[in-house]
C-alpha cells in the first residue's frame, strides 16, 4: 500500500526526475466550459513562460490536464486521481463554488494544494486552498459603497438579481446587510434569483423597469454564465439604459463581453480586481503575450482573445506557486504553503500580497464602465490593497 | 447466457473483483483510488439493474431514475453531514447561512444510522409510489411517460437547487468524515465500502434474476408488448407497473446510498435531466433487456468516462458520442451483443445460444 | 341468463354504431352474430369487455352490472376476448403466451412466487395440440403467420377459462379444413362456457349455429332465429348475403 | 407477366421460402393455396421487395424486379393488398384512397372516385372518417379500393375477402373477373377458402413449406388432393 | 398595463417555444424519431447566422448593415436542414424501426455536435442585433414592445401557416403523414420512403435552424444553447398530442402565457416548477395530450 492517507510523497517522489507535475482541473466541456476553458489557457501560458525561463527549482513543469466536465462528482474523482495517482505537486482549477467544495475534502485528506482563481462568497478558508479571487469585502462592498457615494451617483434603490446558487445568494445576503446597515430601507431592496441558463428575462426586466421608475435605482447583478446575454439584450430592448438604471455586475468580465453585442452594454458597470485596460507596462505585456499565446496555439478566437480578472488570477496562481516553491526550495506542500504566506508578487494587476494567515490575496478593488469595444473604462479604484476578510460579519442582517 | 454456462461469467466477474483487485491493491499495483472508483462503478451498475427492470423488461421509459438515486444518496449524505461534527449544536454551514438556529425537523431522523437506512429506502419507495400511481393510473405511457418523468426530474432538480430547502442547494452535501465511526479517508474503509458495493451488486443481481425469471417477469415483458392484452388477460397492469417502478426506485436508492460515501459529495447535479438520460444510455449501450448488459453498460460507460476525461480531455466527447451512435446503430444488443459476436467469432459459443434481440 | 343486455348504445361522431335493445345469452350457449361490415358487431364485443365505454344501457353478466367496470375487472369476472385483429405478446414465446393466459391467481405476489407444476404444463401442451401449435411452442409469437396468430389467440382465450368467450372472426385467414376444426373446438367449448362468435363465413356459421343466430344491421338487431330461418330471411339476404349471391351460397352449402 | 424463379427468402436466420417457382399469366387469376404458415404471404412480400430475396430471380414484364425498392415495384404496376389490411389509420378514407395514386406516373386516378364509390358505397359515406376507425371489413374494402384506383397491371391479393360480408366478397370476386377480362389485369391471389378461389381462379398453385408442390389449370386441378393436403 | 405586458411577454415566449418545437414536432410526430439533437440544430442555425455576419463584415466588408440577417434567415434553414439531412442519411435512417433507440443515438450526436461547435467557434460568439430590430414600439414608460420580439412573433405566424399548409394540403404532406404511420405499406403504394424521410428531416432540422437564427435576436450563441429549450420543447410536443401542429400551438401559448403570469407572482424557479406540476396534473386527465386521437385508430 503506497498511498495511504495523508502521505505527502508526491513531491519527493518526482524530485528525482527532471519534471514536476501540476494538475489543471478546469471544465473543458459542459456548462462551465464557457468560463473555464480560458483559465486553462492562462494556466498553460504561465507554465510555458516559466518553463522557458528554466522552470522551477531547475525542473520543467509538466501540466496534467483533465476534464472534470462540469460534473461536480467528477471534480472530486479527478482531484483524487491527480493527487493520488498522478502525484501532482499542485492543482490549478475550479470555478464554481460547488466544484471547490467538492474537491475540498480530497485536498484536505491528501494534503494537496489547490489554487483557486475566481471570486467567491467567502465563509471558507482551508489551508489546502489558495484563494486568489476576491472575497466579498474586496468586490461587493466597494461596489455598493461606490454606488451609494455621490461620485457613483448616490443610488438609493437596489435590485439584487442573481443566478440561483450559493455565490449570488451569499453575495446578496452580504450586500443586503451592508445596504441595510447603511440606511437603505428594506422596501428599497429587491432580491430575485433565476435558475442557471435562464433565457427569458422579459418579466424580470419589466419588474426592474417598474422599480426604476421610482428613480435612483440600480441593479446589482450576480447573474452567471450564459444568462447574461439575454438579460442585457432584454434590458436594452425594453428601453432601459445605463443612464436610467445602471447594472453593476459581479460576474461579467471582458471574456464574457466577447459573446455579447456590446453596443447595448455601454455605460453599465462591473466590479473586479483587474481589468484588461489597466494602464501599466506589465499589464500591456501580459495582454499581448496572451493574445500571442492563443494565436500561436490556434485556440478559438486567436489574437482577438481578451483577458480578465479570473484569467489573470489563474495566470498569477502559477507564478505564486512557482515563487513559493523557489522560496521554500522544495515541492512539499507544507513547505510551499509556509513560503506562500506573506508572499508578494507583481501580477499584471499590480503587486499583490498573500495574506499572512488565510491563504487569500490582498488586492485592489476596481470599478469599470463598459465601452463599445468590450473593454472597461476604469472609473474608480480603491486606495491601496484591500485585506481579505473571507468571513463576513453579517452584523445587522441577522 | 453468455458463454456456455450461465454461471461462468458471474463467477469470473466475482472472483476477479472480489479477490484479484483487492490482492492487486495490497500488492501495491493498484491505488486505493482505483478501488474506490470501481466501487462507484458498481453503484452505477446497481442503479442500471433497476433501470433495466423498468425499461428493458417492462418497456417503461422512465427518465427520472436519477431522482431515486439521489434521494438515497441525500439520505446517507444527511447522516454523514451530521456525523462530520459531533458537537450537539452543530449546524451545517448552509443552514446558518439561512439563519437557522437549530436542525430542521426533517433532518432529525438522520442523526442515526438505522433510521437513515430505513428512510433512505422508504422515501424513494414512497415517492415512486406517488409518481407511479398517478402516472400509471391515468395510463400515461410511451413517450408521454418519458417526457413527463423528464419534466418531473427537472422540477425536483430545480427544487433541490434552491437554498431554502436546507439541503445544501447547488453545493449539495459534502465534507463527510466518518461512517459508523469509520474514517472515510482510510484506505481500509474505502476497501470495505468497495466490497460492500460488490456484494450488494451481486445480491441485487440475484434478486433481479429471480424477478425476471419468474412469471412476474414474463408479465412485465407482456406489458411491454401489449399492455391492453395483459389487461384483457385479467392481470392488474397498474399493480405490476407500480411494483416494478418501486422496486427499480429502491434499487436506485440503494445504489445512491453506497455511492455517496465513496464519492464524498452529493449535489443536485446528480439528478439533472442529463443524469437520468445517461443512466438509460448505460443500459442501452450494455444491452437492454439483459441484466448482464445493464451491468456491463454501466461499468464500461463510466469507466470510459473516467479514462477519456483524463486521457483525452479535449476530445473525449467525440469518442463517447461516436461510441454511443455506433453501438446503437450496429449492435442491437449493445456491448453484450458485441461481445457475443466476438465470442462467436472466436468460436467460444454457438449462434444458437446468443441472447435473443429485442423485437 | 349468463348475459343480459338492455338498451345498449354507443355512437361515434354522430354515427350510431350500436343500439341494441335486447340481447341475452344462456349459460353454455353458443351464439353466432352475423351482419354486414360495420354493423356494430365488434363494437358490441368492445362494449362487453370494457374496451369501449357505452353511452347508455345496462349489461348484466353473472348477475352483476358490468358497464363502467374496467377491462381488467371484467376479465377477472370471467369474460375472455379474441380480437378481430390478432392481439398477442409478440416477444414472448408461444408457450409463455399461453402460460400467462392460463387461469390462476394473477396478483403480483402470486406471479412473483409462481412455481410451475405439471398440471399447468399439461394443460398448456394439451391446448397447444388442440390448436395445432405444439410444434412452435418455443417460437417467438411475433414470428407466427397470420393464421397461427389466430390460433394462438384462441388458445389464450381457452386457457383463460372464462365463463363467457367473445370470439371475433376466428376463421378469418384459415383454410376450410381449419375453419372446420375451429368450429369443432368452439362447439366443444360451448358445452362448458358461454360463447359469442362473430363470423362472415356461412359454412362455418352453419356448422356451429346450434340454436340462435343474431343478425345485426346498422347497430340494431334485425332478426334472430335459427340458421335456416335467418338465411332465408329476405331482409338478411338484401343487406348481408346479397341477392344474387344467396343462390350461390345456397348451392355451395 | 410475372415469373418467380427459384426464389429463396428468409426473416433473419429462419428461411421461409426455400425455392419457389411460379408463373403468373397475363389477364388471368393465379391462386396460391396452402396451410397456415407455409409462406404464402411471405411470397407476396418478397415480390413486393419487403422481404429480401436471397437467391433466385423475379421477373415482371420481362425485367427483373428482384430486390428493387418497393416503391419502384409499385410504380412499375404491381398493386398489393396485404393481409391485415394495412390501412393508414390516422388518415381519412379519402386520403387513404389518394395514396393509391402514388403508384401512378401522373398522379391521376385511373379509376375515378365515383367508380370506386360505386363498388364500395360505404367508402363514400365514410370518406371523411379516419381509416383506423373503420370496421374490419370496411378497412378491407378500402385496402382493395386503394390499390384499384391506380389500375395496376398485376394485382397481388392476400386473402382479400377475409372479414368481408358475403355479398361484398362475391362482388369482389366478380370485380376481379371483370377487370381481368376487360382490362387485362393479372392477379396473383393468395386464398384459403376454396369456394372463393374456385370462383375466380384460372390457375392454381399449392404451396408447402416454402415450395410449390403442385400446380394446374382450374378445370384440371385436383382439389381433393389439395384439400387433403391443407388438412394435415 | 402590467397585464398587457404579461400577455405580450407570454406571446413572445410562446412564439419562441412554438418556433423551436415545430421542427421537433415534425421530426418526432411525423418521423417517429425522438431527436435529442434537435437543440443542436438550433445551435447550428445560430452559428450559421454568426458565420453569415462574419462573412458580411469581414469578407464583403458590409459593416453595420442589417443585410446579413436577411441572408441568414434562409441560410440558417438550409445549413441546419442539410446537417439534418446528413444525420438522417448517416444515423437515423437505420433507426426508423426502433424509435426509442433514436433517442439514444441522437443523444450521442448531440454530444458530438456541441463539442464540435466548441472546437470550431469556442464559447464566445456574439451576433449583432440588426439595427432595424433594436428598440421597440414605445407605448408608455412601462410598456415597450421590442421589435425583435415582434419580429419573432410574426415569423412564427408565417412559418406555422406554411408548415400547416404543406402538411395538410399538399401531396408531400400526405406522403409524410403516411410514411410515418406505416413505412412498408407506403412504400408498397409507390411512395419513395427514403426521399420522404429525408425531406421530413430536412424540414424539421431546417426549422430548428431558423429558430436558432431567430434566437440570436434575443439570446446567446453558445455551443450548448440548444439544451436550454429541449425539455420544454419535448413537453410541448407531447402535451399538444404527438404529431399535432395545432396542439403545439395551443400548448405553446398555454405554457408561454401562464409562465409569464406565474413569474409575475413567483420567482422564476417556482414559476417553472409550478408550470411543470400543472402540466403533470393536466396529463392526469389527458394522458395523450390536448388533442388525442380518438377511437380505434389510437390503439396500440
Ligand atoms: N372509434 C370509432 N370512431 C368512428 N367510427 C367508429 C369507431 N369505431 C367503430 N366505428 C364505426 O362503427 C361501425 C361499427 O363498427 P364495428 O367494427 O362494430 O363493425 P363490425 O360489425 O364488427 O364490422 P366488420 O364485420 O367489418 O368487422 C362502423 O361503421 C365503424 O366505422
Ligand atoms: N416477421 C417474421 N419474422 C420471422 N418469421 C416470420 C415472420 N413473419 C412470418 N414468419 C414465419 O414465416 C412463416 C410463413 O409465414 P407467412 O405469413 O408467409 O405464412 P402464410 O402462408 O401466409 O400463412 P397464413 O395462411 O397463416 O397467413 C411462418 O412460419 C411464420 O412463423
Ligand atoms: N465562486 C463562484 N463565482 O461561483
Ligand atoms: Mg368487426
Ligand atoms: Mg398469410
Amino acid at each position: 500500500a503506497c498511498n495511504s492517507g495523508n502521505s505527502n510523497k508526491s513531491a519527493t517522489e518526482t524530485s528525482g526526475e527532471n519534471t514536476v507535475k501540476v494538475g489543471i482541473l478546469h471544465s473543458l466541456s459542459g456548462t462551465m466550459a464557457i468560463s473555464e476553458v480560458s483559465l486553462r489557457d492562462a494556466v498553460e501560458m504561465a507554465i510555458d513562460e516559466i518553463n522557458n525561463d528554466g522552470g522551477v527549482l531547475g525542473k520543467q513543469i509538466e501540466p496534467v490536464v483533465v476534464d472534470p466536465a462540469s460534473d461536480w462528482d467528477l471534480f472530486a474523482e479527478k482531484s483524487k486521481e491527480l493527487l493520488i495517482d498522478k502525484k501532482v505537486s499542485a492543482v490549478f482549477g475550479c470555478w464554481t463554488s460547488v466544484s471547490r467544495k467538492s474537491v475540498l475534502p480530497v485536498f484536505e485528506q491528501q494534503n494537496g494544494l489547490l489554487f483557486y482563481p475566481v471570486q467567491y462568497e467567502g465563509e471558507e478558508s482551508s489551508k489546502n486552498v489558495v484563494y486568489s479571487g476576491a472575497v466579498p469585502n474586496q468586490q461587493l462592498i466597494p461596489a455598493a459603497q461606490y454606488l451609494m457615494s455621490p461620485e457613483g451617483g448616490s443610488y438609493k434603490r437596489f435590485y439584487l438579481l442573481g443566478t440561483d446558487y450559493v455565490f449570488p445568494r451569499i453575495a446578496n445576503k452580504i450586500l443586503k446587510s451592508y445596504l441595510l446597515t447603511n440606511g437603505v430601507p428594506p422596501e428599497n431592496i429587491i432580491e430575485e434569483y433565476t435558475p442557471f441558463h435562464h433565457q427569458d428575462y422579459q418579466t424580470i426586466v419589466s419588474k426592474i423597469k417598474k422599480f426604476a421608475l421610482g428613480g435612483k435605482a440600480c441593479v446589482l447583478s450576480t447573474i452567471n454564465g450564459d444568462s447574461n446575454i439575454p438579460f442585457y439584450k432584454e434590458f436594452a430592448n425594453q428601453g432601459l439604459t445605463a443612464v436610467t438604471c445602471p447594472i453593476m455586475a459581479f460576474s461579467v468580465a471582458e471574456d464574457e463581453l466577447r459573446s455579447m453585442d456590446t453596443e447595448f452594454l455601454v455605460g453599465h458597470l462591473a466590479a473586479w480586481n483587474y481589468f484588461q485596460s489597466m494602464d501599466t507596462p506589465e499589464n500591456k505585456q501580459f495582454v499581448e503575450n496572451f493574445k500571442k499565446f492563443c494565436d500561436e496555439n490556434k485556440l478559438p478566437g486567436g489574437s482577438s482573445r481578451v483577458v480578465d480578472d479570473p484569467i489573470t488570477w489563474a495566470y498569477t496562481n502559477v507564478y505564486l506557486w512557482a515563487k513559493a516553491v523557489e522560496k521554500a526550495g522544495s515541492f512539499e506542500v507544507d513547505k510551499v504553503r509556509e513560503a506562500l504566506l506573506g508572499l508578494s508578487f507583481d501580477s499584471p494587476a499590480g503587486t499583490v500580497t498573500m495574506d499572512s494567515k488565510l491563504n487569500h490575496l490582498a488586492k485592489p478593488a476596481l470599478i469599470g464602465e463598459i465601452k463599445p469595444d468590450g473593454q472597461f473604462d476604469i472609473i474608480w479604484q480603491s486606495e491601496g490593497l484591500i485585506e481579505p476578510q473571507p468571513f463576513f460579519d453579517f452584523g445587522g442582517a441577522k | 447466457m453468455l458463454l456456455k454456462s450461465d454461471k461462468i461469467i458471474p463467477i469470473v466477474f466475482l472472483s476477479f473483483f472480489a479477490i484479484l483487485l483487492p490482492l492487486g491493491y495490497s500488492a501495491g499495483l493498484i491505488s486505493v483510488n482505483s478501488i474506490s472508483l470501481w466501487g462507484r462503478y458498481f453503484c452505477f451498475a446497481i442503479a442500471a439493474l433497476g433501470i433495466d427492470l423498468i425499461w428493458g423488461y417492462t418497456g417503461i421509459m422512465s427518465m427520472c431514475q436519477a431522482i431515486f438515486f439521489c434521494l438515497g444518496g441525500y439520505g446517507i449524505g444527511m447522516y454523514l453531514t451530521l456525523q462530520a461534527d459531533s458537537s450537539p449544536a452543530f449546524l451545517p454551514d448552509f443552514m446558518s447561512w439561512n439563519n437557522l438556529t437549530e436542525l430542521p425537523f426533517f433532518w432529525m431522523p438522520f442523526q442515526n444510522f438505522i433510521p437513515t437506512l430505513l428512510l433512505g429506502l422508504l422515501i424513494p419507495a414512497a415517492v415512486a409510489f406517488i409518481i407511479g400511481y398517478f402516472i400509471f393510473r391515468s395510463r400515461i405511457k410511451g413517450v408521454y411517460m418519458a417526457i413527463i418523468t423528464q419534466a418531473l426530474a427537472l422540477s425536483v432538480y430545480l427544487l433541490f437547487l434552491r437554498n431554502e430547502t436546507n439541503m445544501g442547494g447547488t453545493n449539495g452535501l459534502t465534507n463527510f468524515k466518518t461512517l459508523l465511526g469509520f474514517d472515510l479517508s482510510q484506505p481500509a474503509v474505502k476497501l470495505g465500502l468497495y466490497m460492500v458495493s460488490l456484494a450488494t451488486l451481486a445480491g441485487v443481481y440475484q434478486i433481479c434474476r429471480h424477478i425476471v425469471g419468474s412469471k412476474f417477469g414474463k408479465v412485465l415483458l407482456a406489458i411491454r408488448d401489449s399492455e391492453s392484452r395483459v389487461g384483457f388477460t385479467a392481470y392488474r397492469v397498474l399493480h405490476y407497473k407500480l411494483t416494478i417502478f418501486i422496486i427499480a426506485a429502491v434499487i436506485g436508492a440503494i445504489a445512491g446510498m453506497l455511492y455517496v460515501p465513496q464519492t464524498g459529495i452529493i449535489t443536485p447535479g446528480r439528478m439533472d435531466v442529463k443524469a437520468s438520460v445517461e443512466m438509460l444510455m448505460w443500459v442501452a449501450l450494455g444491452g437492454r433487456g439483459h441484466l448482464k448488459g445493464a451491468i456491463l453498460g454501466a461499468i464500461s460507460v463510466n469507466c470510459l468516462y473516467s479514462v477519456c476525461t483524463t486521457v483525452f480531455p479535449e476530445g473525449w466527447l467525440f469518442i463517447l458520442g461516436v461510441l454511443y451512435v455506433l453501438t446503437v446503430l450496429y449492435f442491437d444488443k449493445g456491448f453484450l451483443g458485441l461481445f457475443e459476436k466476438l465470442a462467436i467469432r472466436v468460436g467460444l459459443k454457438s449462434r444458437k445460444t446468443a441472447a435473443a434481440p429485442l423485437p | 341468463m349468463l348475459l343480459t343486455v338492455k338498451d345498449l348504445s354507443v355512437s361515434f361522431g354522430g354515427l350510431q354504431a350500436l343500439n341494441l335493445h335486447n340481447f341475452s345469452l344462456a349459460p353454455r350457449e353458443l351464439r353466432v352474430i352475423i351482419g354486414p361490415n360495420g354493423a356494430g358487431k365488434s363494437t358490441f364485443m368492445d362494449l362487453l369487455c370494457g374496451r369501449t365505454k357505452a353511452d347508455h344501457g345496462t349489461v348484466f353478466f353473472d348477475g352483476k352490472q358490468i358497464l363502467g367496470m374496467t377491462e381488467i375487472q371484467i376479465a377477472e369476472m370471467g369474460i375472455g376476448r379474441k380480437f378481430q385483429k390478432p392481439s398477442i405478446f409478440p416477444s414472448l414465446s408461444v408457450y409463455d403466451n399461453m402460460l400467462l393466459a392460463t387461469k390462476m391467481k394473477k396478483s403480483v405476489l402470486a406471479s412473483l412466487f409462481f412455481k410451475m407444476d405439471s398440471a399447468i404444463d399439461d394443460k398448456i401442451r394439451h391446448t397447444a395440440v388442440r390448436v395445432g401449435l405444439h410444434g412452435v411452442l418455443d417460437k417467438c409469437a411475433g414470428e407466427l403467420s397470420h393464421g397461427q396468430k389466430q390460433w394462438l389467440e384462441i388458445a389464450i382465450v381457452v386457457l383463460q377459462d372464462p365463463k363467457l368467450m367473445l370470439i371475433d372472426e376466428p376463421a378469418a385467414g384459415m383454410s376450410d379444413r381449419e375453419t372446420e376444426k375451429t368450429g369443432e373446438l368452439l362447439l366443444e367449448l360451448s358445452t362448458q362456457h358461454g360463447v359469442i362468435v362473430i363470423e362472415h363465413d356461412m359454412h362455418f356459421v352453419k356448422q356451429i349455429a346450434q340454436k340462435t343466430v343474431t343478425v345485426l344491421v346498422n347497430g340494431q338487431q334485425l332478426t334472430e332465429g335459427t340458421f335456416e330461418e335467418v338465411r332465408n330471411d329476405q331482409r338478411v339476404i338484401d343487406s348481408y348475403l346479397g341477392r344474387s349471391n344467396s343462390e350461390r351460397i345456397k348451392a355451395s352449402i | 407477366m410475372l415469373s418467380v424463379d427459384r426464389v429463396k427468402a428468409a426473416y433473419g436466420q429462419s428461411t421461409i421460402l426455400w425455392s419457389v417457382d411460379m408463373q403468373v399469366k397475363k389477364a388471368a387469376v393465379t391462386t396460391v393455396m396452402g396451410r397456415n404458415g407455409v409462406g404464402k404471404s411471405t411470397l407476396l412480400k418478397t415480390i413486393m421487395g419487403l422481404v429480401k430475396t436471397q437467391e433466385g430471380n423475379i421477373d415482371f414484364n420481362g425485367t427483373s424486379i428482384v430486390n428493387q425498392a418497393s416503391y419502384k415495384i409499385a410504380k412499375a404496376g404491381v398493386g398489393y393488398v396485404p393481409q391485415g389490411r394495412e390501412i393508414i389509420p390516422k388518415l381519412t378514407v379519402r386520403e387513404n384512397l389518394l395514396l393509391g395514386l402514388e403508384a401512378t406516373a401522373d398522379y391521376k386516378a385511373k379509376m375515378t372516385e365515383e367508380e370506386i364509390y360505386d363498388l364500395f358505397p360505404v367508402l363514400q359515406e365514410f370518406r371523411k372518417r379516419l381509416g383506423g376507425n373503420l370496421s374490419g371489413g370496411q378497412q378491407q374494402q378500402l385496402a382493395i379500393a386503394r390499390t384499384l384506383i391506380s389500375a395496376p397491371k398485376l394485382l397481388l391479393l392476400d386473402e382479400p375477402t377475409e372479414g368481408i360480408q358475403p355479398s361484398i366478397a362475391y362482388e369482389i370476386g366478380d370485380i376481379i373477373r371483370r377487370l381481368v377480362s376487360e382490362k387485362n389485369l393479372s392477379v396473383l391471389l393468395v386464398e384459403q377458402k376454396i369456394d372463393f378461389a374456385k370462383h375466380v381462379s384460372d390457375h392454381f398453385y399449392l404451396m408447402d413449406r416454402g415450395k410449390m408442390i403442385k400446380n394446374g389449370v382450374a378445370g384440371l386441378f385436383d382439389f381433393g388432393e389439395l384439400q387433403e393436403h391443407i388438412a394435415v | 398595463m402590467e397585464r398587457i405586458q404579461n400577455v405580450f411577454s407570454g406571446l413572445s415566449l410562446a412564439s419562441i417555444l412554438i418556433l423551436i418545437s415545430l421542427g421537433l414536432g415534425i421530426v418526432y410526430g411525423l418521423a417517429g424519431i425522438i431527436n435529442m439533437a434537435h437543440g443542436e440544430f438550433l445551435m447550428i442555425g445560430a452559428y450559421a447566422t454568426f458565420s453569415v455576419q462574419l462573412l458580411f463584415s469581414n469578407v464583403f466588408g458590409i459593416q453595420s448593415s442589417d443585410w446579413f440577417f436577411l441572408a441568414a434567415l434562409p441560410l440558417s434553414f438550409i445549413v441546419a436542414g442539410s446537417a439534418g439531412l446528413l444525420l438522417e442519411r448517416l444515423v437515423v435512417r437505420r433507426l426508423y424501426a426502433k424509435p426509442l433507440d433514436s433517442l439514444l443515438a441522437t443523444w450521442g450526436v448531440s454530444l458530438i455536435l456541441i463539442q464540435l461547435a466548441r472546437w470550431i467557434f469556442g464559447d464566445m460568439t456574439a451576433v449583432k442585433l440588426p439595427a432595424i430590430l433594436s428598440g421597440g414600439i414605445y407605448i408608455n414608460p412601462q410598456l415597450v414592445l421590442p421589435y425583435n420580439r415582434l419580429f419573432i412573433i410574426v415569423l412564427t405566424l408565417i412559418i406555422v401557416a406554411i408548415v400547416y399548409w404543406v402538411l395538410m394540403h399538399t401531396r408531400l404532406g400526405l406522403q409524410i403523414r403516411a410514411v410515418t404511420q406505416n413505412r412498408n405499406m407506403s412504400a408498397c403504394l409507390g411512395i419513395d420512403t427514403k426521399r420522404v424521410n429525408a425531406i421530413t428531416f430536412f424540414m424539421g432540422s431546417g426549422l430548428a435552424g431558423l429558430a436558432g437564427c431567430a434566437m440570436t435576436l434575443i439570446g446567446n450563441v453558445v455551443p450548448d444553447m440548444g439544451q436550454s429549450y429541449i425539455v420544454d420543447s419535448f413537453l410541448m410536443v407531447v402535451i399538444g398530442g404527438v404529431g399535432k401542429i395545432v396542439g403545439i400551438i395551443v400548448s405553446g401559448l398555454g405554457i408561454g402565457i401562464s409562465s409569464k403570469i406565474l413569474e409575475a407572482f413567483f420567482e422564476a424557479v417556482y414559476g417553472k416548477v409550478t408550470i411543470l406540476f400543472i402540466i403533470m396534473i393536466f396529463m392526469q386527465f389527458r394522458p395523450k395530450g390536448l388533442f388525442p386521437d380518438k377511437g380505434r385508430s389510437a390503439e396500440e
